[in-house]
C-alpha cells in the first residue's frame, strides 16, 4: 500500500500546473489580452502567439491564463470565505446548543432550501457589470456556507461528546482554545476538503452564469471566455482553440481539483487509519 | 399526471430506440429541392416559406389579443394577420394607404377632426366584412376599458369616434394632430396602438383576457396550426385573398404557407439554413454571416458580397449618458469621450466594420442621409466647439474601404468617395485624444502617473455601460468596443451587461453613467415623432421613470426649435429646415453620442423562394419582423 | 480434532509485517472445552480467524498448517483450512464478540437465520418447517421465540448474543469458535450464556473454542487452556492444573494481578508492555516485563516443552516460576 | 403525544422553511433595479417607435395598476402572502399579461418532470447497480476502470457536458438534432418518438454527470459496509455471495442513497437551469430563466416557490418516513 | 458548614428517549442520596451494570450534566446549575475527573502533556514554566512515571495504563479533594489493571484524596474500596462498608451479581435466571429488581421497597429484611 495513491498525485500534478498556468504565468502577460484589437483577428498558432488570436484580436493563450487566474480566484474567494464562515457558525452551533442552534440550524435549513442558482441569475441579471464578480462572489458564499455549517455543526456535536473534550475542560481550557485547539484539529482534513470542493462549486457556478451571459462579461474568466467564442460562432468557424481551450480546461481543472479533494480524504482517512 | 407519467416513463426507452430509427429523419434537410418533400408540419415544402421567429419560445403561443400587453406581435401575427389602415414604404419612408382606402383628410384648419374612408370589398378570414362599425369598436376599447395599456393614450388623444357610413369614420381629437396618420398606422415596425380587431368576434368579450384564439385575420393570411410548445406558428393563404388589402394593392399574394419557426440559438439558427430548413433570417452577427458564406451557396445576404449588411435599419445605436449627472453634464466631458473614441476600430470591434456612421442623432439610412447627412457635410465641416476646434472628420468611408482592401475583404466595395460614402456614412468626429485630453482638463480632470484620467476632485474616473446581454446584439457589443475604446485613453469604462428589466428600468429613472441605448430613429425625411421626446419639458429627476428625454439633457435651444416643429406638417417645407437647424444643435450640445446606424444582416435562403428583397432588388427594405412584410411577402415567389 | 502446527499468521501494513502469530503449534480435542487467554494484541483473535479458515488479505497464512479431521459418510477426512469455508456452520461456526454489529441491522433475525444455513438436508425442510424447528431451538435454549422477528437493534445485548448462539449451534456443528462472547456483557448476563454454552456442549458432545481475555471465564468452564503472549504460545495445560501450578510467569503473573473477592492480598500488575509485533525481541518475548529473566533468556527463543504430561510451557525458567516468589511493584517499565 | 409534538415541530419548521425562502424570492426581485413595468414599456418601445412622452406615461401607470405594483412593498407583500395562502393563486404572469402563472408553470411542469425524472431514476438506478457491483468487487480492474471513468466525468459541470455533447453529436457527427423541435401530435407515436429523439441529448448531459455522482457515492458505501461486521459475520456464517451483496451489502449502502434520491426529487422541481437554456428545453428551468430576464416577479415567485416547497417537501417527507425505511431509526 | 464534604441529596435525572415514536421517560438517576464525611479520605465504589445509572452520576458529579432534580454539593459548594468562570475553577480544584477510555482522554493531535501543563497554568495557577514544571512532574512521579517519558509524545505512543497513570497524574495537578474516576480500568488489560489501581490506595493515603471509583468490577471494586454503593436501574440498593456489603450481601440483587462474577477458585453450581428484556424495568411501579428476584412478593411488585438502615453505614433497599412489611411513605421520593 502506497501512501499517496496515483489518484492523488494526477490531482495534484493538475492543480499544480494550473496554478502555475493561472497564478504565475499572467504575470507575464505582455500586454492587457482582454483589450479587444491588440492583435490581428484570427492569426493561427505561431511562435509569436503560440494559440494564435481570436476574432477579437486577442491573444488566446495570455487569454486563457487570464480567465484561468480570475476563475481562481473567484473560486479560491469564496470558498474560502464560505468554508471558514461554515465551519464557525457549524461548531458554534453544535458547540452552544440550545435556541442559538436551533435558530443557526433553522437559517442553514433555509439557505439549502433556496435554490441559488436562479437567486444567482436574478441578482447578475439585474446587477450585471463591473461589481458582479464580486456581487456574485458574494452570493456564492451565502448560498455555500451553509453546507459546510451543517456538517461542522454535526461535528461539533459528535465531537463534544469525546472525553477528551472533557478532559480539556477538566484542564481549565474555556471554550474558545476547545474550539480551536481540540475540535478544529479535528476538521481540518475534512475542511480541506470541502474546500476544495466548494472551489468546483463556485468556479462551475460562475462560469455557468457566463456561459448564458449573466457574468461580468468584461473581466476574463472560463466563462466569459466560453461566452465570447460561442458569440463570435468559434464553433461552426472551426476556431477549436479558442472555443475548446476554455472548456477542456474547466474540465481538466475539475478533474485535478476533484482528484485531490477525494485523494485527499481518502489519505487523511488512512493516515487516521495507522494512528 | 398522465402526462407527467407518459413523458417519464417513455423516454429512456424510446430514446434509445429512435438514437437508431430517428438520426436519418433528421438528415432529410440535405435532401435536394425538388421532389415533394413535406416541412414537419406537413406541408409541401416548396410552398412553405420558413422564416425565422425572433422572439424565441413563445410561452402562450395560442394567445393572440394584441391589446394585451404580454401578446406576441411576431411570429406572423402582426405580418401576415393583422393589417393597418396605412402601411409605410420603407424604401421611401412614405405611407400608404392599406386597409383605408386614401390618407386621412383633415377636416378643419387645427388637425382636430380627420376622415378615414376605408377601402371597400375587404372582409375578415370568416368572411365577415371588414367595415367602419370594426374601426369605432375597436379604437372605442381604449376609451372604455380602464385595464387596457393603450387606455390612457386613447382618453388623451381621442375626443370622438363614429361612423359616417359603412366605410368612413369620422375621428376627433383633443389636440392639434398634424401627422394623424402616423399615429394610427405603420411607421416603424408597425403602429402601436392600432390594429381593428373584428367587432362580431369581439364585442362580447373582455378584451383585457380574451385569448382570442384563433385569430380573426384581416390580411391575406388566416391562421393554421402551432406548436403547443411555442416554437413555431403556420399561416395558410386564404383563399379569398383578393378580398384583403395586400390583394387590392399589390394584386399578388404570396407563397401558400409562412411558418414561424424559433430553433434556438444562433448557431442552430444558422445551421438551419444551412441545411435549408429556414429561407428567412432576421438578426445574425458577423460572424455568423460570415459561417453561412462559407458554408451556403443557397444563402445571399443583403449585399451579395462585403459588407453583406442591410445599413438602412431605421434606429442608430450609439452612446447615451444621463446629462444631469456630474460630470455629464458638461458638455467638455461629453466631447471629449466622443474624440477620445477611436471610430474606425469601434466599428470593426462591433461588426467587423459594417456599420455604416452617422455624427447626426437621426440614423442614416438612406432616405435619412439624404435628407440630412449628406446636405448638412458642409455645417459640419464648419462646424466649431467654443474653442474654434473643428471636430468633423469627413474621411471614415474612404480611410474605411482601405482597411478592407489592406485585410483583403474590400473586393466587393465600390470604389467611387461617393458610392463609399452611402455605405458607410458621410464621416464622423476626429480620433483626437489630444483634443479630448484639452476639453478635459478645462474642466479640472488630471491625469495621474500611469495615464489614467482623475475627476477634478482627484479620484479615479470610471465609467460604466449599460449594455444588453441577451438582445440587440449590435449595442452590446458596441459598448464593448467603446469601453475598450475609451480605456486606451486612460478612463476606467466598463460594461453592464444587464437583462431588459434593469437596462430599461436604468434608461427611464436615469439611474446609470453611460448607456448603449438607440434612442435616434426616424424613417423619413419628417423626423418630429422621433426626436419630439427630446423637449426639456419631459425631464424628471433622477430616479424617477421619465416620460421622455430619458438622457435628461436640457436645453432652451432646442426646446425652442421643436416648439416650433411640433407646428408644422409633414409636408411643410419648413420641417426638414427646422430639423437641420435641431440636428445641427443636438450635435453641437453632443447630448449623446449617435455612432452607427444599426446592420442587419438579413440572409435569405434561395433554394426555394425568390424574388426576395435586397441591395440590387431594393423594391422594399429587408424587415421580415414589420408589419409591411405582408407587402413583401406578395412578391417572393417560388423557384420555379 | 484440529491440528495446528507450526503456523504463521502475518499482516501485511503500510508499517510493515507484523507478526501477529508465530510458530504456533496445539490439538484441539474432540469434545474439549478449549480457552485460549492473553492480553490484548497477544494474537488469540487472529489465531481465531486462522483456524476458523477464514484468512483473508491483508492477513496470510504465511507458515505452517491447521487441519481439521471430521467424520464424513462414515470415513475420517482431514481438511486443510483452506477448505474450511466449505464447511462452515455445519461443521464449525463462529460465535463473535457480543457486538451490536454482527447482525444485519436491516434484517429480521428470522431472515438472518434463513440465510445461513446451507446443509442440503436443513434447506430441504422448506420454510414453513425451518421455521417450526427454529422456534423450537429457541425454546429449548430458553430464548422467547418473539426475537425472531425482531430486528437486532431492538433485543438487548445478552439476548443479541444468546441470539447468536444459537444461531451457531443450530444445525449441530463439531467445532464452535467462540472469541470474547461475553465481553461487555454484564456479569449477569455473562453468567448466562457461559451457562448456556457449556450446556450445549455437554448436550451436542462438540468441542468449544473460547477465547477469553478474562482469567475468571476459563477458570469456570474451560477444560484446557492455550496462553498466549506476543503471538506466540506460552503454556497449555487442563484448566485446573494450570491455575494451580502455572509453569510460565507470565501466566503466574497474570493470575496473581486478578484481585479475588474475599482476599484482601496486596496485588500488582505487571509492568512494561507487550513487545511490538512489527519488531519482536530476539529472545523469549516476555523477557523484558519478566522477574525471572536473565541475560540467556534475552538471547534465546525458549521452546515449548512439556513439563510434565499434557502441560506445555516455553519458559527456559519453568522449573523456578512456582519457587520464586513474586515481588511487588512492577509499576514502572 | 409524542409523536404529534414531533409532527408540530417538523410542521413548523417546514412552513417556515418555505415562507422564509418565498419572502426572500418576493423581496430579493423588488430590491434590485428592474421591474417588470420598464421591461414592458422597453419591449413595446426598443423597435423604434414613436415615442410620444404622453403615451409612454400613461402606458406606464396603467401597467403599474395592471401588475399590482401600486402601494407600499408591505402593502404588494401582504396581498401576495393573502393571495397564494387563500387561493393558492400566484396571479398573472407580467410578462404574459394576462397569462396565469399556474397555465405557465403547468404546460412547462411536464416536461422538466419528465426529462429530471427520467434523468435522475435513470442514473439512480443504474449509478448504484455500477456501483454496487464496482465496489462489491473493486479489486477488479474492470471496477477500477469504471471508477475512474466516473471520477473524470462526474465533476465536469452539465452544462459543459452538454457543450460538448451538442458539439460532438449535434455538429461534428449529426446523429441528434441540434434543435429541439417536437413534431407530431402531442400523445401519438410519432410525437413521443420525437420527444424522445430530442431529449436524448439533454438527458444524457444530466444522466452522465449525476451517474458519475452515484457511482461514487455507491461505491464508497459498499467498500465501507463491506467491511462492516455483520458482512463479515454473515461471510463466516457461510451465506452464499450474491445474498450478501443483496441482502446485507446492497440493503445497508442504499438507505443514504434513497435519501440523496429523495432531496434530489424535490431538486427536480427547479429544472436543470442551464441545461434547458442551452438545449431550448421547454421545462421549468427555461421559465425560471424568463421569468428573471422579464423581472416578471409573479412568474418568478411561481416557479420559484415550486422548488422551494419540494425541497423543503422532501425533507420533511424524508423525515417522516425514514423510520420505515431503515428500521434502525424506528424504535431509537 | 456541614460536617459532609460530599452530599447528593434526592438526586434524579430523567432523560427522554425514543424518537419519532414511542417517546418514553427514563429515570437514569433516580433519588439518588449520599453523603460522605469530611476529613475522611476514602475510597467509595459505586458498582452497576450497564443502565445501572452510574455514570450519569458521575457526570452529573463532575458538572457535565445537571440534574433534572435535587442538589449535589461538594465541600459546600453546590455543583448543579450554571456555574460562572471563577467557580467552575473553584470546583475544578476540588473535584477532578478519570475517565474510561484512556485513549480518547487524549487528543491524538497533541502530546499529552499539553492537558498536564493546562492543568497546572489554569487550575493549579502555577504562574511560571517552572513552577509548571515542578507541577507536572512531581504527578508524573507520583503516579510512577516521569516527565522524560511523558513530555512531547502523542497519545499513541503511550499503552493504555500509561495513559491512564498519566491520566491520573493529571487529576492529581491541582491537588482536588475528590476524584471521580469513571471505569478507569475497563479499557486496560488484566495484567497492567492493578497498576492503575493500586493508585487509589496511594492517592487515599498519602494525598488524602476522596476517590469515587466506578466500577461494574466487583472484585476491584471490592479490592480498593472503603465504602461500596450497588446501584440498580437508576437506584442504589445498597450500601456500606465494601467487606461488610460484598461478604454478607443484604440484597438480592447483590446477591445475584456476586453469584454471578466470573471467580477463580470457586465454581458455578446451579443456573440462574436471566433478565428480562432490559427497558422494561425502568417502569416498574414497584421495586425495580421485582421482576427477577427470586425472594419477590405481591407488595415488591405494588411499592417502592424502604430504605431500611442496617448499622451506622450500612443501608439497603428492600422488602426482605423487614419481613415485607408495607413501610410508612419514604419521603422525598
Amino acid at each position: 500500500m502506497r501512501l499517496i495513491k496515483p489518484r492523488l498525485l494526477v490531482g495534484i500534478v493538475i492543480v499544480s500546473i494550473f496554478s502555475v498556468l493561472g497564478l504565475l504565468v499572467p504575470l507575464f502577460a505582455p500586454e492587457d489580452p482582454t483589450a479587444w484589437n491588440t492583435y490581428f483577428r484570427n492569426l493561427p498558432p505561431s511562435a509569436e502567439h503560440i494559440m494564435g488570436t481570436n476574432n477579437l484580436g486577442q491573444d488566446i493563450f495570455w487569454l486563457l491564463t487570464w480567465s484561468i487566474r480570475n476563475s481562481l480566484w473567484i473560486g479560491l474567494g469564496v470558498s474560502a470565505a464560505a468554508t471558514v464562515i461554515g465551519v464557525l457558525v457549524g461548531i458554534f452551533s453544535g458547540f452552544v446548543g440550545g435556541i442559538t442552534d436551533r435558530v443557526l440550524t433553522l437559517l442553514m435549513d433555509v439557505v439549502i432550501a433556496v435554490p441559488s442558482l436562479p437567486i444567482l441569475i436574478l441578482i447578475s441579471a439585474l446587477l450585471g457589470g463591473k461589481s458582479s464578480l464580486w456581487i456574485i462572489a458574494g452570493v456564492l458564499v451565502v448560498f455555500n456556507w451553509p453546507w459546510p455549517g451543517r456538517q461542522a455543526r454535526a461535528m461539533a456535536l459528535s465531537l463534544r461528546e469525546r472525553e477528551f473534550i472533557n478532559v480539556a475542560g477538566a484542564s481549565g481550557e474555556n471554550t474558545l482554545k476547545i474550539i480551536v485547539w481540540e475540535i478544529l484539529p479535528f476538521m481540518l482534513g475534512w475542511a480541506l476538503a470541502n474546500f476544495i470542493n466548494t472551489i468546483l462549486v463556485a468556479i462551475s457556478a460562475e462560469s455557468g452564469l457566463a456561459i448564458i451571459g449573466l457574468a461580468s462579461l468584461k473581466d476574463a474568466t472560463l466563462g466569459t471566455m466560453i461566452y465570447w467564442a460561442m458569440q463570435h460562432q468559434a464553433l461552426l468557424l472551426e476556431k477549436w482553440l479558442w472555443i475548446l481551450s476554455p472548456i477542456l480546461s474547466i474540465m481538466l481543472l475539475f478533474i485535478g481539483l476533484f482528484l485531490v479533494s477525494t485523494g485527499w480524504s481518502d489519505y487523511f482517512a488512512t493516515r487516521r487509519g495507522r494512528q | 399526471m398522465k402526462k407527467y407519467l407518459a413523458i417519464a416513463s417513455l423516454l429512456v426507452l424510446i430514446s434509445l430506440l429512435s438514437a437508431c430509427a430517428a438520426a436519418p429523419a433528421a438528415e432529410s434537410g440535405d435532401a435536394a429541392a425538388a421532389g415533394d418533400e413535406m416541412t414537419f408540419v406537413d406541408t409541401p415544402r416548396r410552398e412553405t416559406l420558413i422564416l425565422d421567429n425572433l422572439g424565441g419560445t413563445l410561452e402562450r403561443p395560442d394567445f393572440f389579443n394584441p391589446y394585451a400587453p404580454g401578446v406576441d406581435m411576431g411570429r406572423g401575427f402582426h405580418e401576415v394577420c393583422l393589417d393597418n389602415l396605412w402601411e409605410i414604404n420603407t424604401t421611401t419612408g412614405e405611407q400608404f394607404p392599406s386597409l383605408a382606402a386614401e390618407m386621412p383628410k383633415a377636416l378643419n384648419e387645427e388637425y382636430t377632426s380627420f376622415e378615414v374612408k376605408l377601402r371597400e370589398g375587404i372582409y375578415w378570414d370568416d368572411g365577415v366584412e371588414f367595415t367602419a362599425d370594426d374601426v369605432v369598436y375597436t379604437l372605442q376599447l381604449g376609451l372604455t376599458n380602464d385595464k387596457l395599456p393603450i387606455h390612457g393614450w386613447s382618453i388623451d388623444y381621442l375626443k370622438d369616434v363614429r361612423a359616417v357610413d359603412k366605410y368612413t369614420v369620422v375621428i376627433d381629437t383633443n389636440r392639434s394632430q398634424p401627422r394623424f396618420s402616423k399615429d394610427l398606422g405603420a411607421t416603424i415596425w408597425d403602429a402601436t396602438r392600432f390594429w381593428p380587431v373584428p367587432k362580431h368576434i369581439w364585442e362580447n368579450q373582455d378584451p383585457t383576457t380574451f385569448v382570442a384564439f384563433p385569430p380573426t385575420c384581416i390580411a391575406q393570411y388566416k391562421y393554421s396550426k402551432h406548436d403547443p410548445n411555442g416554437n413555431w406558428t403556420l399561416w395558410e393563404l386564404r383563399e379569398d385573398w383578393e378580398r384583403t388589402a395586400v390583394g387590392m394593392v399589390a394584386g399578388k399574394p404570396g407563397p401558400k404557407y409562412l411558418l414561424w419557426n424559433f430553433v434556438g440559438t444562433e448557431e442552430k439558427r444558422i445551421l438551419a439554413m444551412i441545411n435549408n430548413d429556414v429561407d428567412i433570417l432576421q438578426d445574425i452577427t458577423p460572424e455568423s454571416m460570415e459561417v453561412l458564406n462559407n458554408r451556403s451557396d443557397a444563402v445571399r445576404a443583403w449585399h451579395a458580397g462585403f459588407p453583406y449588411a442591410d445599413f438602412d435599419d431605421p434606429c442608430e445605436r450609439g452612446i447615451a449618458f444621463n446629462n444631469s449627472q456630474f460630470p455629464y453634464d458638461q458638455w467638455q466631458v461629453r466631447w471629449a469621450l466622443a474624440l477620445a473614441t477611436d471610430i474606425k476600430n469601434v466599428s470593426l470591434g462591433t461588426f467587423a466594420g459594417m456599420l455604416r456612421v452617422s455624427p447626426l442623432a437621426v440614423p442614416p439610412v438612406a432616405a435619412v442621409q439624404n435628407a440630412y447627412h449628406k446636405p448638412l457635410v458642409e455645417r459640419l465641416l464648419a462646424m466649431e466647439l467654443p474653442d474654434g476646434y473643428k471636430p468633423f472628420d469627413p474621411t471614415f468611408a474612404t480611410a474605411m474601404a482601405e482597411i478592407f482592401n489592406e485585410q483583403g475583404v474590400g473586393g466587393d466595395l465600390p470604389t467611387t468617395e461617393a458610392e463609399l460614402i452611402d455605405l458607410f456614412g458621410v464621416g464622423w468626429w476626429k480620433y483626437d485624444v489630444d483634443q479630448a485630453a484639452k476639453l478635459l482638463e478645462e474642466v479640472g480632470f488630471t491625469r495621474n502617473a500611469e495615464g489614467k484620467w482623475l475627476l477634478p476632485d482627484g479620484t479615479p474616473w470610471s465609467i460604466a455601460i449599460n449594455a444588453p446581454v441577451d438582445f440587440e446584439v449590435q449595442s452590446g457589443r458596441l459598448a464593448f468596443a467603446v469601453a475598450d475604446s475609451w480605456s486606451k485613453f486612460g478612463v476606467d469604462a466598463s460594461v453592464n451587461t444587464m437583462t431588459g428589466g434593469s437596462f430599461w428600468n436604468a434608461s427611464s429613472t436615469g439611474e446609470y453613467q453611460a448607456g448603449s441605448y438607440w434612442p435616434g430613429c426616424a424613417i423619413g425625411p419628417d423626423i418630429y415623432p422621433n426626436v419630439s421626446f427630446w423637449h426639456q419639458k419631459f425631464i424628471v429627476e433622477t430616479g424617477q421613470p421619465a416620460p421622455g428625454n430619458q438622457h435628461r439633457h436640457k436645453s432652451d435651444e432646442l426646446a425652442r426649435i421643436l416648439d416650433e416643429l411640433e407646428k408644422v406638417t409633414s409636408d411643410d417645407p419648413r420641417n426638414v429646415e427646422l430639423s437641420k437647424d435641431l440636428l445641427m444643435q443636438m450635435a453641437l450640445e453632443m447630448h449623446w453620442i449617435p455612432m452607427f446606424g444599426t446592420s442587419k444582416f438579413v440572409p435569405v435562403n434561395e433554394t426555394y423562394f425568390t424574388n426576395y428583397p435586397t441591395a440590387d432588388n431594393y423594391y422594399e427594405g429587408p424587415w421580415w419582423w414589420w408589419s409591411n412584410f405582408k407587402y413583401i411577402v406578395a412578391q417572393i415567389e417560388p423557384k420555379q | 480434532m484440529i491440528r495446528v502446527r507450526n503456523v504463521c499468521l502475518h499482516y501485511q501494513t503500510v508499517q510493515g509485517t507484523v507478526k501477529a502469530v508465530e510458530n504456533v503449534s496445539f490439538d484441539i480435542f474432540d469434545g474439549e472445552i478449549l480457552g485460549i487467554a492473553g492480553e490484548s494484541g497477544c494474537g488469540k483473535s487472529t489465531l481465531m480467524k486462522g483456524i476458523y479458515g477464514n484468512v483473508e488479505a491483508p492477513l496470510a497464512l504465511t507458515q505452517g498448517s491447521i487441519e481439521m479431521e471430521i467424520e464424513q459418510a462414515g470415513e475420517r477426512q482431514v481438511i486443510p483450512s483452506t477448505q474450511f469455508h466449505r464447511y462452515w456452520w455445519e461443521h464449525i461456526s463462529y460465535i463473535p464478540q457480543a457486538s451490536m454489529s454482527v447482525l444485519n441491522p436491516v434484517v429480521r433475525i428470522q431472515d438472518q437465520f434463513f440465510d445461513s444455513y446451507l446443509r442440503a438436508d436443513v434447506r430441504a425442510l422448506g420454510k414453513q418447517q425451518l421455521q417450526g424447528r427454529i422456534a423450537e431451538y429457541l425454546r429449548e435454549l430458553e430464548l422467547p421465540v418473539e426475537v425472531l422477528h425482531s430486528y437486532p437493534h431492538q433485543l438487548s445485548g445478552g439476548m443479541r448474543q444468546r441470539v447468536i448462539v444459537a444461531l451457531a449451534t443450530f444445525v449441530h456443528p463439531r467445532f464452535v469458535l467462540a472469541d470474547e462472547p461475553t465481553t461487555a456483557l454484564d456479569v449477569v448476563v455473562q453468567r448466562g450464556i457461559l451457562t448456556m454454552l457449556v450446556n450445549l456442549q455437554r448436550q451436542l458432545q462438540n468441542t468449544f473454542i473460547l477465547v477469553s481475555h478474562d482469567m475468571g471465564v476459563h477458570y469456570q468452564i474451560t477444560d484446557r487452556m492455550v496462553i498466549m503472549y506476543a503471538g506466540q504460545v506460552v503454556e497449555i495445560a487442563p484448566t485446573a492444573i494450570l491455575f494451580e501450578r502455572p509453569r510460565h510467569p507470565y501466566t503466574q503473573l497474570l493470575i496473581n494481578s486478578l484481585p479475588r473477592l474475599g482476599d484482601d492480598t496486596q496485588r500488582f500488575g505487571i509492568g512494561g508492555r507487550p513487545p511490538s509485533l512489527l519488531a519482536p525481541p530476539a529472545g523469549c518475548r516476555f523477557a523484558a516485563r519478566c522477574h525471572l529473566a536473565d541475560d540467556q533468556c534475552r538471547q534465546v527463543q525458549p521452546p515449548l516443552v512439556e513439563v510434565e504430561p499434557g502441560h506445555f510451557a516455553a519458559c527456559l525458567k519453568h522449573e523456578w516460576v512456582t519457587e520464586i516468589p513474586l515481588v511487588g511493584g512492577g509499576e514502572s517499565a | 403525544m409524542a409523536v404529534v409534538r414531533f409532527l408540530a415541530v417538523r410542521l413548523m419548521v417546514y412552513v417556515l422553511v418555505v415562507w422564509i425562502g418565498v419572502t426572500i424570492i418576493f423581496f430579493v426581485p423588488r430590491f434590485v433595479p428592474g421591474n417588470p413595468v420598464e421591461v414592458m414599456m422597453g419591449k413595446l418601445l426598443s423597435q423604434g417607435t414613436t415615442m410620444d412622452p404622453v403615451l409612454v406615461e400613461s402606458m406606464r401607470k396603467t401597467l403599474t395598476e395592471l401588475f399590482g405594483l401600486e402601494g407600499t412593498l408591505w402593502e404588494q407583500y401582504s396581498s401576495f402572502l393573502s393571495r397564494v395562502i387563500l387561493t393558492q393563486d400566484f396571479g398573472p404572469s407580467l410578462s404574459y399579461y394576462p397569462t396565469p402563472v399556474s397555465m405557465l408553470v403547468a404546460r412547462a411542469l411536464p416536461w422538466s418532470l419528465g426529462l429530471l425524472l427520467t434523468a435522475l431514476l435513470t442514473s439512480w438506478l443504474l449509478g448504484n447497480l455500477i456501483g454496487l457491483l464496482a465496489g462489491y468487487y473493486n479489486k477488479k480492474n474492470l471496477s477500477k476502470l469504471i471508477e475512474t471513468g466516473a471520477m473524470i466525468v462526474y465533476p465536469i459541470p452539465y452544462y459543459i457536458l452538454a457543450l460538448l455533447l451538442v458539439i460532438l453529436f449535434a455538429y461534428i457527427w449529426p446523429i441528434f438534432p441540434f434543435v429541439f423541435q417536437v413534431s407530431g401530435t402531442p400523445g401519438s407515436w410519432p410525437w413521443i418518438q420525437s420527444v424522445a429523439y430530442n431529449s436524448f441529448l439533454p438527458l444524457v448531459s444530466i444522466v452522465a454527470v449525476s451517474l458519475g455522482w452515484w457511482i461514487i457515492s455507491m461505491k464508497a458505501m459498499v467498500i465501507d459496509t463491506k467491511e462492516e461486521d455483520f458482512v463479515q459475520y454473515a461471510r463466516s456464517r457461510g451465506v452464499s455471495d450474491h445474498k450478501i451483496m443483496l441482502g446485507y451489502v446492497a440493503r445497508t449502502a442504499i438507505l443514504p442513497q434513497i435519501t440523496v434520491l429523495a432531496l434530489s426529487i424535490g431538486g427536480v422541481f427547479g429544472g436543470a437551469l442551464i441545461t434547458e437554456i442551452l438545449f431550448g428545453y421547454p421545462g421549468v428551468g427555461s421559465l425560471i430563466y424568463k421569468a428573471i430576464l422579464g423581472s416578471d416577479y409573479n412568474l418568478m415567485l411561481g416557479t420559484i416557490s415550486i422548488s422551494i416547497v419540494a425541497v423543503a417537501t422532501a425533507t420533511l417527507v424524508l423525515d417522516l418516513i425514514y423510520p420505515f425505511i431503515d428500521p434502525r431509526i424506528r424504535y431509537k | 458548614m456541614s460536617d459532609k464534604f460530599l452530599e447528593i441529596k434526592n438526586v434524579s435525572k430523567i432523560y427522554r428517549i425514543g424518537g419519532l415514536l414511542g417517546q418514553t421517560k427514563i429515570a437514569a438517576v433516580d433519588n439518588v442520596n449520599l453523603a460522605l464525611e469530611r476529613g475522611k479520605p476514602q475510597v467509595l465504589s459505586i458498582v452497576g451494570e450497564s443502565g445501572s445509572g452510574k455514570t450519569t452520576l458521575a457526570r452529573m458529579l463532575l458538572h457535565l450534566i445537571q440534574p433534572t432534580h435535587g442538589e449535589i454539593l461538594i465541600d459546600g459548594m453546590q455543583t448543579g446549575g450554571q456555574l460562572n468562570g471563577a467557580q467552575l475553577k473553584a470546583f475544578r480544584r476540588r473535584a477532578q475527573p478519570i475517565f474510561q477510555n484512556p485513549f480518547e482522554s487524549f487528543s491524538s493531535r497533541k502530546t499529552v502533556d499539553t492537558y498536564l501543563f493546562e492543568t497546572a497554568r489554569n487550575i493549579l495557577g502555577a504562574q511560571t514554566q517552572a513552577a509548571a514544571n515542578r507541577a507536572v512532574d512531581e504527578a508524573l512521579v507520583n503516579v510512577g512515571l516521569s516527565a522524560e517519558r511523558v513530555v512531547g509524545r502523542y497519545p499513541n505512543q503511550f499503552s493504555g495504563g500509561e495513559l491512564q497513570r498519566i491520566s491520573v497524574a493529571r487529576a492529581m495537578i491541582p491537588r482536588p479533594e475528590l476524584i471521580v474516576a469513571d471505569e478507569p480500568v475497563s479499557m486496560i488489560d488484566a495484567s497492567m489493571r492493578m497498576n492503575v489501581v493500586n493508585l487509589f490506595k496511594k492517592l487515599r493515603d498519602d494525598f488524602k484524596v476522596t476517590i469515587l471509583y466506578i466500577t461494574h468490577d466487583l472484585s476491584t471494586a471490592y479490592y480498593v474500596s472503603d465504602q461500596i454503593a450497588i446501584m440498580y436501574r437508576g437506584s442504589i440498593v445498597e450500601s456500606g462498608p465494601s467487606a461488610k456489603v460484598l461478604k454478607t450481601p443484604s440484597h438480592p440483587y447483590t446477591e445475584l451479581l456476586l453469584d454471578s462474577v466470573a471467580k477463580i477458585g470457586e465454581k458455578w453450581n446451579e443456573v440462574v435466571r436471566l433478565p428480562d428484556l432490559e427497558t422494561k424495568e425502568y417502569g416498574y411501579k414497584g421495586c425495580k429488581f421485582a421482576g427477577r428476584c427470586p425472594y419477590a412478593r405481591e407488595v415488591c411488585r405494588q411499592a417502592r421497597p424502604p430504605i431500611v438502615t442496617l448499622d451506622e453505614q450500612s443501608q439497603v433497599h428492600c422488602f426482605k429484611p423487614v419481613d415485607y412489611q408495607h413501610p410508612a411513605p419514604v419521603s422525598g421520593s
